[in-house]
């Protein structure tokens, strides 16, 4: 019976890497109770602890936003730059090319990415730069207070935005459409689909786009936030001094799903999502059917969740540009200077 | 009639796209070529093809090569300017003409020679139809050579230097210019009194444009990145980094070690070069105007996360998309105030295409050094024109990277550090790279507030002390400043301070003022934001100063009168803004106008000139 | 002891998002309808829920109501920030606390009141588990009411307007409170000198904040087109606008004469404000710094292309994303510089409430006046705090549209018109309408160069023209400025010049300046840029004048220098830059400092107290 | 016989507005000669013309490049503004409130659109700006001088540039996507289908997007520009001091296509474009029809041209503000400032 027992002591708290599940934290997050968001962190930590990353072999990156925030709650030991709203492709594109060794993590905000950075998200996806992109979705800005984004639903309704007027923005559309090269979608409350798809994007060599659906405990929950009890309506405030937030738990699955499933989630705000995921036989690596499962979704109101698109032919941009071994920011005067004789040949070019 | 012997000026006036670029650029360098100083200007429209373009060349023996304002040679092949040419001529000037236009001839001051271009080209057998517009550039050329002496064999180096040696499409030039130069002796009586003269004045030098130099200059600064979107004036310097990394950073192992990247606009380029320097490259991008305006977020980001990166601004004139293929300096307060809230900018300031390269690399140094984003301005007449320049010059330092940790320093401070602490009382932190696999090495760089150990905070007094850093830092900064230069005259009793592309123009001026106007100034060429105590000096020295510049607005005088109210009564704003490289008229005209202002008594102009002449600055900076 | 009455702060250390704005909102309601001068500064973080926040309150009698850097009562509810909250008191002062925070209570120069919330509303079964927080921030209102002596009857005033006359949140509310004053007159003992009394000294005057104010200004002035983008401190603005417009706007067919669009960035957001500027609408947007920042190439053209616009900034600290909810004037010289190019912008800087609402409806007359973006420069201070202030005007003079040409005007002049000639000599062209049916009222707007036919050019000639045109109009548009505010005080000798919402602190520096340092002050506080003569002509009385700002460059004072170098020596800058609302101290002791620093000799503070005291800004309004 | 002869006199000149065609043209095009851009003008022209169109009634808008220069060259007597590279959709979308009746036709080019405009682009799509949205895509920079532009194709060779790695952005893709109302392609060498569906483009309220391939004759040229002469290659310049253009006439179908067929067209540069026509029995208003078309096109690289989607049911932007008849800018003092009594009533909202 001694051999089945796990090995004794210490190690029995560390991964492979040698590092227990604290060297992968972060601060003490500052967001809501109950925010999507906090949970989405928790599987980066498990994602990365799980698969032996070495915290300092990644770089993280962000926008601005509550999402954008988020990289502070995770991985202390792991560079990262907190970039500007809509922003964080370019950041990641340029630093990337610094170690094109190291992986890059990426969080924004359906309004940091769909909204101010549709340009830079789009093009980041273009380029194929080796990172995950992880939008953490919740159809409102959150850190200015609960304005529709870019992804918000047709026909949602805010307090103090009134309805939105315009379709939303599909990011596993625009993801595809934009040539990405690994394109899922997934739910913050199914925290184990969560990871599992976290663990095959960091696996993936290119842009791994997750389109996560992080639900706004304190924004989104306008309508039947105070449904209990008969006067809440009569608790609206006209002069927006008040930001009162009813503590919330996290909304989670109880159950995982079964692939092809179809299940009702309830949300804070008395909406109702229809998750769905991908059948056993979808095909990830067709593109052309990725498309029509994403049109299908769109049409019937479902969030289908799953790894949609996968194509692990195309060279990553740091690839695309044949750069030496060594990391570029280890290259030192010798590799970076031509030589003094180099300049006489270049005067003699100039006439 | 007394010969004018290398001290004229010849304008051509062609249309846009019907390639007559390379027939200037051999005129332009056939005379370099003959040891006589010349500069070359491209005056162009902001379109493809089809609209009027012109070419302007300065021959000047004692080499003043500033845009001369008046045409002496004018040559024109353009029907839909000809009329505008031809009265451009100064009188006793020289008029050539491409005979096929039928336009009046409306002067009789002036020399005039009209040239069967058409048929010449089209007796050539050996030129295809396609190519006869193209090839009948070098008839004009020819006339011209033969009209003023140019130097055949010069002009036959400059074709093959051209064509890099390639023998068809020599001949085939060489042979219609032949043809020009057969026809012109036989056919033309010179009536003009221009002639051109060898000399050795331009021994040693090179011609090369700014962008270019900008470019190698950066690559000898060791390059590893750089983000750029294209947009005139600014693309040939990026597109100069395409051309010459690959034969400048060639390895055995064919592998690279710098990444140029056409990002989608002008807020990725930025970003990415931002995101470069963070992770420790070498990390530029280059722009005009309106893309400078794009980066302004960015650039604040850089300021407050000290993040080095140079940004080279070609300037163009105009606020908005302006005149996009005229110069101008008129980016220097915007750029000097650009972001929101409080923050400063260091600013090169190339005056020459040397220095173009120079600060190429010393741009990164400084980036490096002081860790924030290095602004170059430099403009289209810099960038865009052929100057001549003394070689680029190895650079005689090593790279400095500045403050950067790696594994073993973080192991002897045993990890102790933080990202903004000012360990050594010049405001400037240390960093760490991406990739440093030391466990306390990472840290989280932020646009939002932060402590000296880069975390978030709202903390008053720690907002206040990392300002206050940054401020100490950016002025302690000036040491690492390139110095002014300085071009004193005996007896000078007034200062004339600028900067940038000018410096041709105000030297002639200098002259002029001294010896025709009897007003002895000493001109200072400031090269760097924030300023060193050279500039304090020179301010404090004279009664009066006048800030020569090309803009509206006066901008570096503002500048200057933020930083030295102590001098605000004595410093006067001269400035210009035509969008053409500085002449020597406006920057005289604008100081006898403000000296007279101030009461100054300018003697009349004397004609004698005086034997010691100043050297103009790129036959003198032979000589160093 | 002796009563301190009607003087002293009250801070409330809570979290955020725990709801307290209801309860610190009551507080600083009631203290204002019992007459008495107040303020109320929210000190929050960037974050939704869980972080630390104050809430500060200054009661004073003499109208004095600037931020006070001291703490007199402190109500401490939030765990986290206690022993900061603790150490804060200010010696002789109260200190009131939830008494489920169990930590040490280290002072003993204080008064300490333990105060029983969570039970209380436990005790209460009208209150909802979910509610209890929420409702429990009314019960330390009772218990300051009880102590301080806040009237019960303006409590319910202030609750029922809160709640808009919504019977169940006001009793749920007021019974919390009340029973919260019931625990505290049974079981405290008034240890603290502090006490309210009622006053008349707000009699007409109204509360609000500058986002709602300038959306309502902006109503008043027609706005048509708002395009914006979230950010804060400016998001209340857009939001004032989605609240009022339906309701002042209304009209008897449903239809909307207006439209607020939420653009999808800041790029877009003035983009789609310039198309309708452009397109003959009373267009604005309004962002902070970062959002300016990204404006910066639209604002270029919009300057360049000469197209009305109105552009609000309410300012927060810092470069970058910096501190998103604090307050600064640190955007004022970037705003003056604000693109590429030769530029000069248009800047308004309201320094209360009333002004909000003033230059919310003047900004458009100016902008469709001189044709150009009009920046207005307010702060989170202004813009988000509740501020007492003079009941909102009815704009006095008609909408100037400017400078319009309609079908019947083009057919009087038979279409002969040009976009940018300068027919008045003002500088001001006159445009023409999309949607105008005239054949000859149309033009083509571009930010490249153009004449005065609006065709594209590249001519320098009518590039200069343009240009100093430009110039001309922007110079002469200051006699549509509003006025700089002047508080003289009796024998004078020096001058202090600022801007905006520092005016209260300045106001009350000024009283002690001149009675207790002997420093008599005249204060000017100025409203616009380009300045009006009435700057000049203070500039030059004084020997010395201090420029006082929140800032850390001296932004103002930098402007100051450019435009008048004659005054260059006698400008001194007193700038602070902590992020808070401006306090009287550090604009006393800023010119102190620099006061003594050139020389001057500050009598020694007198204790005694002047009879005629300068009456503070709002409570002087009011007479007018 | 005489009835059958047209109106006599001059009027035989003029259409049922009774403006000449040369009311439509604006001044004379300073592009190259055989750009495609200009042939795309006079299209614009002759539409409106057939269309009896009166050009006050209708806005014109651009970006910056030669594609963006082009409305100088149509519609004099149309109010325009040609604004900052990738930004003519805010402006559109703010001019066009200013008088809701009129049309707004805007003209950009794929480096304007797909590039540094790609944000605006796609968000002008979701708000359905009632306009006409021409992307004159030619795969470069033209003004800039032969950059690759995001549209151009993988693999694409051009003289400095050296290879395009990244796939291509495809406008009607995006356009589809972003739920656009209208979506054609076109090709600037098929001047008689470019007048059709730009006339069904004007006619159809809502944003309409025609991504019309129109080649650029002088930057798209790199590789077979000389090829009759052997020396051709002998020429190229490596100090970029030259820009020789050979003149050159447009690409123009001698004969215009049947729907559903297929034809190869050689370009300049030696290239072919295989066009496709829609098939006789396509859908558009199916979307999910346009997006399997547009992914079938990609793959077998065909330019699908055609009507790609249509959707009539979605209310123009303008008409979700649901605006008052009067142009807006009309208004007068009388509709704009609330009354005097107003102010007490704010007033007293104020506490
Ligand atoms: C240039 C700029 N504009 C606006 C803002 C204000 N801002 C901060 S976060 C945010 C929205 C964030 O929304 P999202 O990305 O969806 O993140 P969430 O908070 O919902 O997670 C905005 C508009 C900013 N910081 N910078
Ligand atoms: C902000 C900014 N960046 C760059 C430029 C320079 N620029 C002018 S046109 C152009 C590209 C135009 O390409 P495209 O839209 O494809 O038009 P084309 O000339 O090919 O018709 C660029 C980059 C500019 N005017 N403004
Ligand atoms: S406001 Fe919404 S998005 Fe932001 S932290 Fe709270 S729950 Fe999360
Ligand atoms: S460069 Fe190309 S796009 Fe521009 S006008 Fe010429 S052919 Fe057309
Ligand atoms: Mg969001
Ligand atoms: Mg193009």
């Amino acid at each position: 019976m001694t051999e089945t027992l796990p090995m004794a002591g210490a190690t029995a708290n560390v991964n492979l890497a040698g590092l227990s599940k604290n060297d992968y934290r972060g601060a003490p997050s500052t967001l809501c109770q109950g925010c999507g968001h906090n949970s989405i962190s928790n599987q980066i930590i498990a994602a990365l602890y799980e698969m032996n990353t070495v915290p300092e072999d990644v770089m993280k990156f962000s926008g601005i936003g509550c999402s954008s925030k988020s990289p502070t709650y995770f991985l202390n030991r792991t560079f990262g730059f907190n970039s500007l709203h809509g922003r964080m492709p370019s950041i990641a594109t340029g630093a990337l090319f610094g170690n094109a060794q190291m992986k890059g993590i990426g969080v924004s905000g359906d309004g940091d990415s769909a909204s101010i950075g549709m340009g830079q998200f789009k093009h980041i996806m273009r380029r194929n730069v080796n990172m995950v992109y992880i939008v953490e979705n919740n159809g409102v800005y959150g850190l200015t207070k609960g304005q529709f984004s870019a992804t918000a639903e047709k026909g949602l309704q805010l307090k103090k935005q009134g309805e939105n007027p315009y379709m939303p923005v599909d990011i596993c559309m625009e993801a595809l459409v934009s040539n990405a090269t690994f394109v899922a979608r997934s739910f913050a409350g199914n925290p184990k689909q969560v990871k599992e798809i976290l663990k095959a994007a960091l696996a993936h060599e290119g842009i791994a786009v997750l389109d996560i659906i992080s639900p706004c405990v304190t924004f989104n929950n306008q309508e039947n936030a105070f449904h209990s009890y008969a006067w809440g309506k009569d608790h609206e405030e006209p002069l927006h001094e008040i930001s009162y937030i009813a503590p919330r738990s996290e909304i989670i699955l109880e159950r995982e799903m079964e692939e092809g499933e179809i299940r009702e989630v309830d949300m804070h705000d008395g909406s109702t999502i229809i998750l769905k995921n991908l059948e056993k036989g979808y095909d990830p690596t067709n593109r052309y059917e990725a498309l029509r499962v994403m049109e299908e979704a769109q049409r019937n109101n479902w969030l289908v969740t799953g790894l949609l698109y996968i194509n692990t032919t195309k060279p990553t941009l740091t690839s695309i540009y044949d750069l030496v071994e060594t990391p570029l920011n280890r290259l030192t005067e010798a590799d970076l200077r031509p030589a003094r004789s180099a300049i006489d040949k270049v005067n003699a070019l100039m006439f | 009639m007394n010969k004018i012997v290398n001290d004229f000026s010849i304008t051509v006036g062609t249309k846009n796209g019907s390639g007559s670029s390379t027939a200037n650029n051999t005129i332009l360098r056939s005379i370099f070529k003959m040891g006589i100083p010349v500069s070359g200007k491209n005056l162009f429209p902001s379109n493809i093809q089809g609209l009027p373009t012109w070419y302007t060349i300065r021959v000047n023996k004692d080499g003043f090569i500033a845009r001369q304002d008046t045409n002496d040679i004018v040559i024109a092949i353009n029907p839909d300017s000809f009329g505008r040419d031809l009265a451009s001529v100064t009188p006793g000037g020289a008029f050539f003409y491409s005979d096929d236009i039928k336009q009046p001839i409306t002067r009789v001051d002036v020399s005039i020679y009209p040239m069967p271009i058409k048929s010449i080209v089209k007796n050539d057998p050996n030129v295809p139809n396609d190519f006869r517009d193209l090839v009948g550039n070098m008839v004009y050329v020819g006339v011209l050579a033969q009209m003023i002496g140019m130097d055949m064999d010069t002009i036959l180096a400059a074709l093959t230097f051209h064509f890099k040696g390639k023998q068809k499409p020599i001949d085939m030039n060489f042979n219609a210019l032949k043809a020009g130069a057969d026809w012109a002796k036989t056919n033309l009586e010179k009536k003009d009194p221009f002639y051109l003269e060898p000399m050795n004045k331009t021994d040693g030098l090179i011609m090369a444009d700014g962008n270019t130099a900008a470019a190698i200059g950066s690559i000898f600064g060791g390059v590893q990145f750089a983000g750029w979107y294209p947009i005139t004036p600014a693309t040939s310097l990026a597109e100069g980094l395409n051309d010459f990394l690959p034969v400048l950073r060639k390895r055995e192992d064919g592998k690279h070690t710098y990444a140029v990247v056409q990002a989608e606009d002008e807020l990725a380029a930025l970003g990415m070069a931002i995101g470069a320097g963070w992770a420790g490259l070498r990390a530029m991008t280059s722009t005009s105007g309106p893309g400078l305006s794009l980066m302004t977020e960015f650039a604040g980001l850089g300021y407050y996360a000290e993040v080095p990166v140079v940004i080279w601004d070609v300037q163009r004139i105009g606020p908005s998309t302006g005149l996009p293929t005229r110069t101008s300096q008129g980016d220097l307060s915007f750029t000097y105030f650009i972001g929101h809230g409080d923050s400063h900018s260091i600013i090169l300031l190339p005056g020459d295409v040397g220095e173009c390269f120079d600060f190429g690399w010393q741009s990164f140094d400084i980036a490096e050094r002081v860790q924030t984003p290095v602004f170059v301005l430099s403009d289209l007449d810099m960038g865009m024109n052929q100057w001549m320049s003394k070689p680029f010059q190895y650079p005689e330092v090593p790279m400095d990277r500045g403050k950067i940790l790696y594994e073993k320093d973080l192991e002897e401070i045993k990890g102790n550090w933080g990202r903004y602490l000012d360990k050594d009382g010049d405001g400037i932190p240390y960093r760490t790279l991406p990739g440093n696999k030391h466990p306390m090495s990472a840290y989280f760089t932020r646009g939002t507030g932060h402590d000296e150990y880069a975390k978030y905070t709202e903390d008053s007094g720690a907002y206040i002390r990392n300002m206050e850093r940054l401020k100490v830092k950016y002025y302690k900064a000036a040491k690492y400043m390139p110095k002014p230069v300085f071009h004193p005259v005996k007896g000078a009793t007034v200062g004339i301070l600028a900067y940038g592309s000018t410096e041709n123009a105000i030297l002639e001026a200098q002259y002029q003022l001294g010896n025709e106007h009897g007003i002895k100034a000493d001109f200072m060429r400031v090269r760097a934001i924030p300023f060193t105590e050279e500039v304090t000096n020179f301010l404090e020295k004279y009664d009066q100063i006048f800030i020569v510049e090309m803009n509206r607005d006066g901008q570096m005088h503002q500048i200057l009168l933020t930083e030295y109210p102590q001098f605000a009564g004595k410093m006067k704003s001269v400035a210009h803004h035509d969008g053409l490289p500085a002449s020597a008229t406006w920057v005289r005209e604008g100081i006898l106008a403000k000296h007279k202002a101030e009461g100054g008594k300018p003697k009349a102009a004397t004609k004698k000139k005086t034997a010691a002449k100043p050297k103009s600055s790129a036959t003198a900076k032979k000589k160093k």
